[in-house]
């Protein structure tokens, strides 16, 4: 029995680490309506920045949690006024091609700058041992990236429901018309709703960076799985996202254990199911066939 | 008049492609050889995607299981060049109409979903069954024997694979140009610009969607089978997402609103590649950049654009 | 009028098509090399390294006088790993860029694709990386060799090792791919016939390449009554196997762990203390394995180009370049055919001993270098190997009969 | 007496607790032009979504010539002959004003189907076609691509298509909504043209009364979802009730009795 | 004057919706405009928002041209809207779309508060934290114009607030607009002549996106055969 227990807190470790990734995805979709191929970039840039600050600079992790997304936001807004304020008003296929050229553009830039080697970030000391849970050991760091998963989900909830900022995201995205009579400045709610979604990305790529090793091809990895989670739970829905993320997770987490042969074909299968029978989703708004 | 014009610079341009070995270095034959099955390509997604709106992610499904379908009847059977064409074309046709069924009824964002997932599990197939596919390593080490048809040719030569290869995309792509220019055709175009329109002038635009995705999986197959001679194997990434994404690019880079738009688009990315890789590694970065450039600012592709400055040069 | 402007256009057309053709080759001109390897992506970090050895190379000869009195000179195409794009790369590097010669290949599949069509390029090809024991196997060809060590190779001197441990009951861990099926399977082979009383356990564990998530696996062969486990799991995967594992305790269980690629340096320096004391370790060459001449001035001047110590793919490619040297240098001439011909047989001094490339299936007689992880080298940063084991070339070598090659 | 083009019973729709039509009963004679008004949010545009398929009846019966065609898809309604033309402009506007009526005709002759019959060479449609621009006065426009021709002139070409069909009945929505005065003015006269050659049956909502009372030989009344009133123009003009309707004058007692 | 609206021409697409609408307010005035369905009131209103900015003509507000603002400032500037179809933010509850709609120009103290409000409109005060998706269409309308307070307006535009409801609540409406009327200029559409001449002082008939009548609420009411003309049937 202790492998399912296992198993189980591996999903959600894994599934909660995506959350953290494909959220954002999630988000500038619902808000924008746009498909964000660079969102697995932005991903990346934001592990390399961790890198760069915690084992170059030599920042303390909590440091490189803080401000690597940050950096990474800032380059958001600048991808935001230079390119994709051109291509708001044009329908999403046009979104899919310019973010898909972007993605190209991030992921030779970082092979550029910090090469093509293989890079790892240490867990902060706090995090780095272990402890026993359901009859097995667990890293005390996949622990940390449950708890910060269900701590963004939380603080998603309470941004989008309970402050005026996320208020406005909804308003705007919701009646975008309406919302600029009402004296908020939609244009300025759009590229910070970008920036935003390249924030989440940039977190999950901090958190991903003490588990995961850096290369260049890592945002490429990660960008069609987060295409599942966000299919799966349901486009522009967040808590879609979890479950979209928790779904993948068990996937790989049982998959990986019980079904090995086939868990290559299991999450498109698994995408492929809901799109032919709830094409919005599992949680998405107004699903039907 | 204009059409004579045309009609000269086509002339030209076949008759230069029929050159290529005798006026162009070696190397050149390859390159051609692979403009051609690369636009042949492009030109199949271009139907669903310039013609009758539909963007799939899952393209190099077909493409794929044409390359494989032609390996492994070489590798198993040793049949006739054209007999292999014939079984790539089927298979694929076969698998288009599988996956098309079910997911033709989906719109925009949703159908480039489904075919993404669909063309990812058939990778994922491709990927692990070894015992057919050989896995990862993908097919390799099958020799080409005859032409077919009685037909006399070396086609181990890369000049009369070359010749082979121009003939059967100039045909292939006269049937894809007369079904374009056909009345279906006309109601595709129709259908990508108003479906809604459609659907009220009495036809079923499902149907329409299926039998154009059909025909453009069932070209694109031919263009797998004869992509695996000429690249000496059949491998997985094919399949792969990534390569779907080339036709995507080769139709924006040339003009998804004309024929010959993803043959310039083919073009264009084969001799870009090969040009920019001589002088830097970072290819894709000059790719990104072009690609950024042609969706914001000329999104009617290199042939669009040039037919746009010529109309307002002749004014 | 009309016919005039259509043959500017056909001048300018034949013009446009000729552009980058190589012109027919002088004695001044350069020797071109062309190198095939991933240059973009996750696994870009081989090439690299193929990239680092062979500029030492070609470095070194080139102020010594070059070969044949003229001056080498290097050409890269990325392979990105697959087979498509290599194979046209090597048509370019050919045709186009007038290379004499190629070396590269670091994936099997790659490999595996190319080899076939190397006999049409008329270009002798020496892979330094890709281990698929099929290109010098039942794929060999006249113009293909291998520096490096191959899967079978590595295996048989794997099971060797195994042999000496009191595990029976064996399973693995490796990508889902080629690489990984095959290493198991020689691996299993090899072990049977040393020592028939090992069990196979029929529970193996592939995970899919690049998975960045190991644990399932990790925890599954904790719970089985597994008492070595064979791991080829390799590269940035192989870095977030080994972290996860040391989080589940995976070393601590008593097991007899055997990295079949858990020696390359570019692993090791990313894990630096990370990478438990006490498992088997092998690598295609460890710098601090042989004792000649050759191997000195290697490391030296490799570690004071790049600051880091060489990984076993820099050491290939950087051997590669000095057999063509060599084979260039017996024939007299830089054609492919002759220069094939010439490597046959052909031994020479290379960082890790007398490397002699066996005539029947043109296969380097090289061996693996296992040996156990051990305290922290004081300078590099990373394992040391203690326990070290060089196993006889031939001795780890499949016999002629055994590749299938005819040659 | 001939037998009903259309036949409408009890037909209603409701949205969640909102009912957009209430049990509207109708039968529309060959031949004749019936117009639809009410105020806004009377439910006309969703009635008309019912007859022509983009919708689905909660209750009652749509029968074509004795047909019933209720919850068919549009294209199958359309089929059977019902064609209909949209209150925003709802063409094909990267093809030629010809070729977008080609698109309706080689539909209805099955021509759609042929993959390898150059449309171009299609001499039989083309000419159809240009008749039919004809009709509707715009043949001079025939070779300007769809998106370029006024906006008077693309509704006209939506009327085009619609009649290429052989519809043995014609919805139109607003035909005139967004025109020029004079546009107005040469449409209302077209359609009138069109009406008196007793080849079509039309069914046309319309905002402008005087394109309604130039046109109509019925019209029915909408008002929140139910039938107010059904009669000639004449009668409509004098009917109490469609006056509150439009001027808003409510009932003072209703007022009052709500508020006690 | 602090409305003057010159001449406006506003399009849809080619559709040209307005054909040159001209209409002036004076500070403090409540003025309607009617005419039928499509003769182009909301577009009117709209394009004074700046949400559908007109092609040509102007549009000075207090003293400044606004044309071309995009709608957010033209909010700021102090003109409220409330569109025909009440547009509440469904999932925000009611209080919440007050809260999102406050803004406060500098150097102003607000007039309006999301308390203030919900303590002044006791229907709403009630239902503060229910869904405004879930309120009935009367109890929108009011949420509708609440939210427009938010922005602290100097102009309200209010299109067809009558729309769909009930007499009982029609008469509510009148007394919100009569009551607002007294601290801020306001201008309405409708088709219900009556509702209109009882609240407002001035009128505006519009037909094909053209004003063709204007006239004070009590020449309008007496004037039968321009009734007659411009909004019956007849």
């Amino acid at each position: 029995m202790s492998g399912i227990g296992a198993a189980l807190l591996n999903s959600l470790d894994i599934g909660l680490l995506l959350f953290i990734i494909a959220v954002g995805l999630n988000i500038v979709f619902g808000v924008l309506n746009i498909i964000n191929f660079a969102h697995g970039a932005l991903y990346m840039l934001g592990a390399y920045l961790a890198f760069t600050l915690i084992n170059i600079a030599g920042m303390p992790f909590w440091a490189a949690l803080l401000l690597a997304p940050i950096g990474v936001a800032i380059l958001a807004v600048i991808i935001d006024r230079v390119l994709l304020r051109f291509i708001y008003s044009r329908d999403v296929a046009d979104s899919l091609l310019l973010t898909f050229a972007i993605l190209l553009i991030i992921n030779e830039s970082v092979r550029m700058i910090w090469g093509s080697g293989i890079h790892v970030v240490q867990p902060p000391q706090l995090l780095s041992g272990s402890v026993e849970l359901l009859g097995s050991s667990v890293a005390t760091y996949s622990l940390f990236v449950i708890v910060i998963g269900l701590l963004l989900l939380a603080g998603l909830w309470y941004l989008f429901n309970r402050t005026r900022v996320g208020r406005i995201m909804r308003a705007a995205a919701l009646d975008r018309d309406m919302a600029e009579a009402l004296c908020i400045n939609t244009r300025m709610v759009v590229t910070g709703v970008f920036a935003f979604g390249a924030w989440l990305a940039a977190v999950g790529g901090v958190m991903a960076a003490p588990m995961r090793a850096l290369d260049p091809g890592m945002g490429d990895k990660i960008i069609i799985e987060s295409f599942i989670v966000v299919v799966i739970g349901g486009l522009g829905s967040f808590p879609g996202a979890l479950l979209g993320a928790i779904i993948l997770g068990l996937i790989h987490g049982f998959g990986g254990r019980y079904l090995p042969e086939v868990n290559l074909l299991l999450p498109f299968v698994g995408m492929a199911l809901v799109l032919l029978f709830k094409p919005n989703g599992i949680m998405g708004k107004g699903a039907s066939a | 008049m204009k059409t004579k014009v045309l009609m000269a610079i086509l002339a030209v341009v076949i008759a230069g492609l029929i050159a290529v070995p005798w006026i162009a270095s070696y190397f050149y034959v390859f390159i051609f050889t692979e403009i051609l099955i690369l636009g042949l390509f492009a030109a199949s997604f271009n139907l669903i995607f310039g013609y009758t709106g539909m963007l799939s992610f899952g393209h190099a499904a077909f493409f794929g299981i044409g390359s494989y379908a032609t390996a492994l009847v070489l590798i198993h059977l040793e049949w006739p060049f054209l007999a292999c064409l014939l079984v790539s074309m089927g298979a694929s046709a076969l698998l288009a109409l599988m996956i098309g069924f079910l997911s033709v009824r989906l719109n925009e964002v949703y159908f480039a979903m489904l075919t993404l997932a669909f063309g990812m599990m058939v990778f994922a197939i491709a990927y692990q069954w070894r015992s057919v596919t050989n896995g990862s390593d993908g097919l390799a080490g099958f020799t080409l024997g005859s032409f077919g048809l009685g037909l006399d040719l070396t086609l181990a030569n890369p000049s009369v694979y070359y010749h082979v290869v121009l003939a059967i995309v100039a045909i292939a792509s006269v049937v894809l140009y007369v079904i374009c220019r056909s009345s279906f055709g006309m109601i595709l175009r129709a259908i990508r610009q108003n479906p809604e329109r459609v659907s009220f002038a009495g036809l079923n635009v499902r149907t329409y969607r299926l039998v154009a995705f059909v025909i453009a999986g069932t070209f694109a197959g031919l263009a797998g089978g004869l992509i695996a001679p000429f690249l000496r194997v059949a491998s997985p990434e094919l399949l792969h997402w990534s390569m779907s994404a080339e036709p995507i690019l080769m139709a924006i880079l040339g003009g998804t609103g004309y024929f010959l738009g993803p043959f310039i688009g083919s073009a264009a990315f084969v001799l870009l590649e090969t040009w920019i890789t001589t002088y830097t590694e970072s290819w894709m970065l000059v790719l990104g950049i072009i690609l950024a450039m042609m969706v914001i600012f000329f999104r009617k592709g290199l042939l669009g654009t040039a037919i746009d400055w010529w109309m307002e040069v002749k004014k | 009028m009309k016919t005039t402007s259509i043959k500017k256009l056909m001048v300018a057309m034949t013009a446009a098509a000729t552009l980058g053709t190589a012109g027919t080759s002088h004695a001044e001109d350069p020797i071109r090399i062309g190198g095939l390897y991933i240059l973009s992506g996750s696994a870009a970090t081989y090439g690299e390294f193929a990239q680092k050895g062979i500029n030492l190379a070609v470095e070194e000869i080139n102020s010594s006088g070059g070969i044949l009195g003229r001056q080498v000179e290097m050409v890269y195409e990325d392979s990105q790993g697959k087979a498509s794009v290599a194979i046209q790369a090597a048509r370019k590097l050919v045709y186009s860029e007038g290379v004499d010669a190629l070396v590269g290949l670091d994936s099997s599949g790659v490999a595996q694709g190319m080899v076939p069509t190397m006999p049409e390029l008329q270009k002798p090809l020496i892979i330094t990386h890709a281990a698929t024991p099929d290109v010098t196997g039942n794929l060999c060809n006249p113009f293909t060799y291998r520096i490096s060590v191959n899967v079978a190779q590595n295996m048989k001197a794997a099971a060797l090792v195994a042999a000496e441990t009191d595990a029976t009951n064996w399973t693995t861990i490796g990508p889902d791919y080629a690489f990984g099926h095959q290493s198991w399977e020689f691996f299993g082979n090899y072990l049977k016939d040393i020592k028939p009383d090992v069990n196979l356990m029929s529970e193996t564990n592939f995970p899919r390449f690049g998975a960045e998530d190991f644990t399932p696996f990790i925890d599954r062969v904790m719970d089985s009554d597994a008492e070595g486990v064979l791991i080829s799991v390799w590269g940035g995967d192989l870095v977030n196997f080994i972290r996860q594992a040391n989080t589940r305790g995976f070393f601590e269980k008593d097991l007899e762990v055997m990295f079949t690629v858990g020696a390359a340096t570019e692993v090791l320096s990313a894990l630096g203390d990370e990478m438990p004391e006490g498992v088997h370790l092998s690598t295609r060459y460890w710098y601090e394995a042989y004792d000649n001449a050759v191997n000195d001035r290697f490391v030296k001047a490799y570690i004071d180009a790049y600051g880091t110590p060489p990984s076993y793919n820099a050491e290939g490619a950087y051997a590669a370049i000095y057999a063509y040297k060599k084979a260039m240098e017996t024939a007299g001439t830089t054609e492919g055919p002759a220069v094939a011909k010439a490597l046959s047989g052909m031994s020479l001094e290379a960082p890790n001993g007398t490397v002699t490339f066996r005539e029947g299936d043109h296969q380097a007689m090289v061996s693996p270098n296992w040996g156990v992880s051990g305290p922290m080298h004081p300078e590099h940063g990373i394992r040391t190997l203690t326990n070290l084991q060089i196993f006889d070339g031939e001795k780890v070598a499949r016999t002629i009969e055994e590749t299938g090659c005819k040659l | 007496m001939s037998n009903p083009v259309l036949t409408i019973a009890n037909l209603t729709k409701r949205f969640g607790g909102v009912t957009a039509v209430s049990d509207i009963n109708l039968e529309v004679m060959p031949k004749e032009t019936i117009a639809i008004i009410g105020p806004n949010g009377a439910g006309k545009t969703t009635f008309y979504n019912m007859v022509s398929g983009r919708m689905q009846p909660t209750e009652g019966k749509i029968m074509l010539d004795g047909k019933d065609i209720t919850g068919m898809p549009p294209h199958k309604i359309s089929r059977l002959g019902v064609s209909r033309s949209f209150q925003i402009n709802n063409i094909f506007p990267e093809m030629t004003v010809q070729e977008n009526v080609e698109v309706v005709l080689s539909a209805y002759h099955g021509h759609s189907r042929k993959l390898f019959n150059i449309a171009s060479r299609n001499t039989g449609i083309q000419q159809e076609a240009v008749e039919f621009l004809k009709r509707l006065g715009i043949d001079s426009l025939k070779q300007q691509r769809a998106e370029v021709i006024s906006y008077g002139d693309k509704r006209l070409l939506e009327i085009a298509m619609v009649l290429a069909t052989q519809p043995k009945l014609v919805l139109l929505d607003e035909p005139t909504a967004g025109m020029t005065p004079d546009e107005t003015r040469r449409t209302t006269q077209l359609i009138k043209k069109l009406a008196d050659s007793g080849d079509y049956t039309f069914m046309i909502t319309e905002h402008d009364m005087d394109v309604v009372f130039n046109l109509a030989d019925r019209i029915l009344v909408m008002h929140r979802g139910e039938k107010l009133f059904a009669g000639t123009p004449e009668e409509v003009k004098n009917h109490p009730e469609v006056r509150v309707a439009y001027l808003g004058e409510e009932d003072d007692e209703a007022v009052e009795e709500a508020n006690p | 004057m602090i409305l003057d609206v010159r001449n406006i021409q506003t399009f849809y697409g080619e559709s040209q919706a307005l054909q040159g609408v001209t209409l002036q307010l004076e500070a403090g005035e409540t003025v309607c405009i009617l005419g039928r369905n499509g003769a182009g009131k909301s577009t009117t209103l709209k394009s004074i928002m700046g949400l559908t900015p007109p092609r040509s003509g102007e549009i000075i507000y207090d003293g400044k041209p606004v044309q071309g603002w995009p709608a957010h400032r033209i909010a700021r500037a102090g003109i409220g809207y409330v569109p025909e179809d009440r547009r509440i933010f469904p999932g925000l509850t009611v209080r919440d779309n007050l809260d999102v709609a406050s803004y406060q120009r500098k150097g102003s103290t607000a007039r309006w508060t999301v308390d203030g409000i919900l303590k002044k409109y006791e229907m709403l005060g009630e239902r503060a934290d229910q869904d405004g998706a879930t309120l009935s269409g009367g109890q929108q309308q009011m949420l509708a114009v609440a939210r427009s307070l938010m922005i602290q307006p100097r102009l309200l535009l209010l299109d067809e607030p009558n729309e769909g409801l009930a007499p009982v609540i029609v008469q509510q409406i009148g007394e919100l607009i009569d009551d607002l009327s007294q601290t801020t200029t306001i201008l309405f559409t409708d088709q219900s002549v009556r509702f209109a001449l009882k609240h407002a002082q001035r009128a505006y008939i519009l037909e094909k996106g053209q004003v063709v009548h204007e006239a004070t609420s009590d020449e309008l009411r007496s004037d039968q055969a321009t009734q007659d003309r411009f909004l019956s049937v007849a």
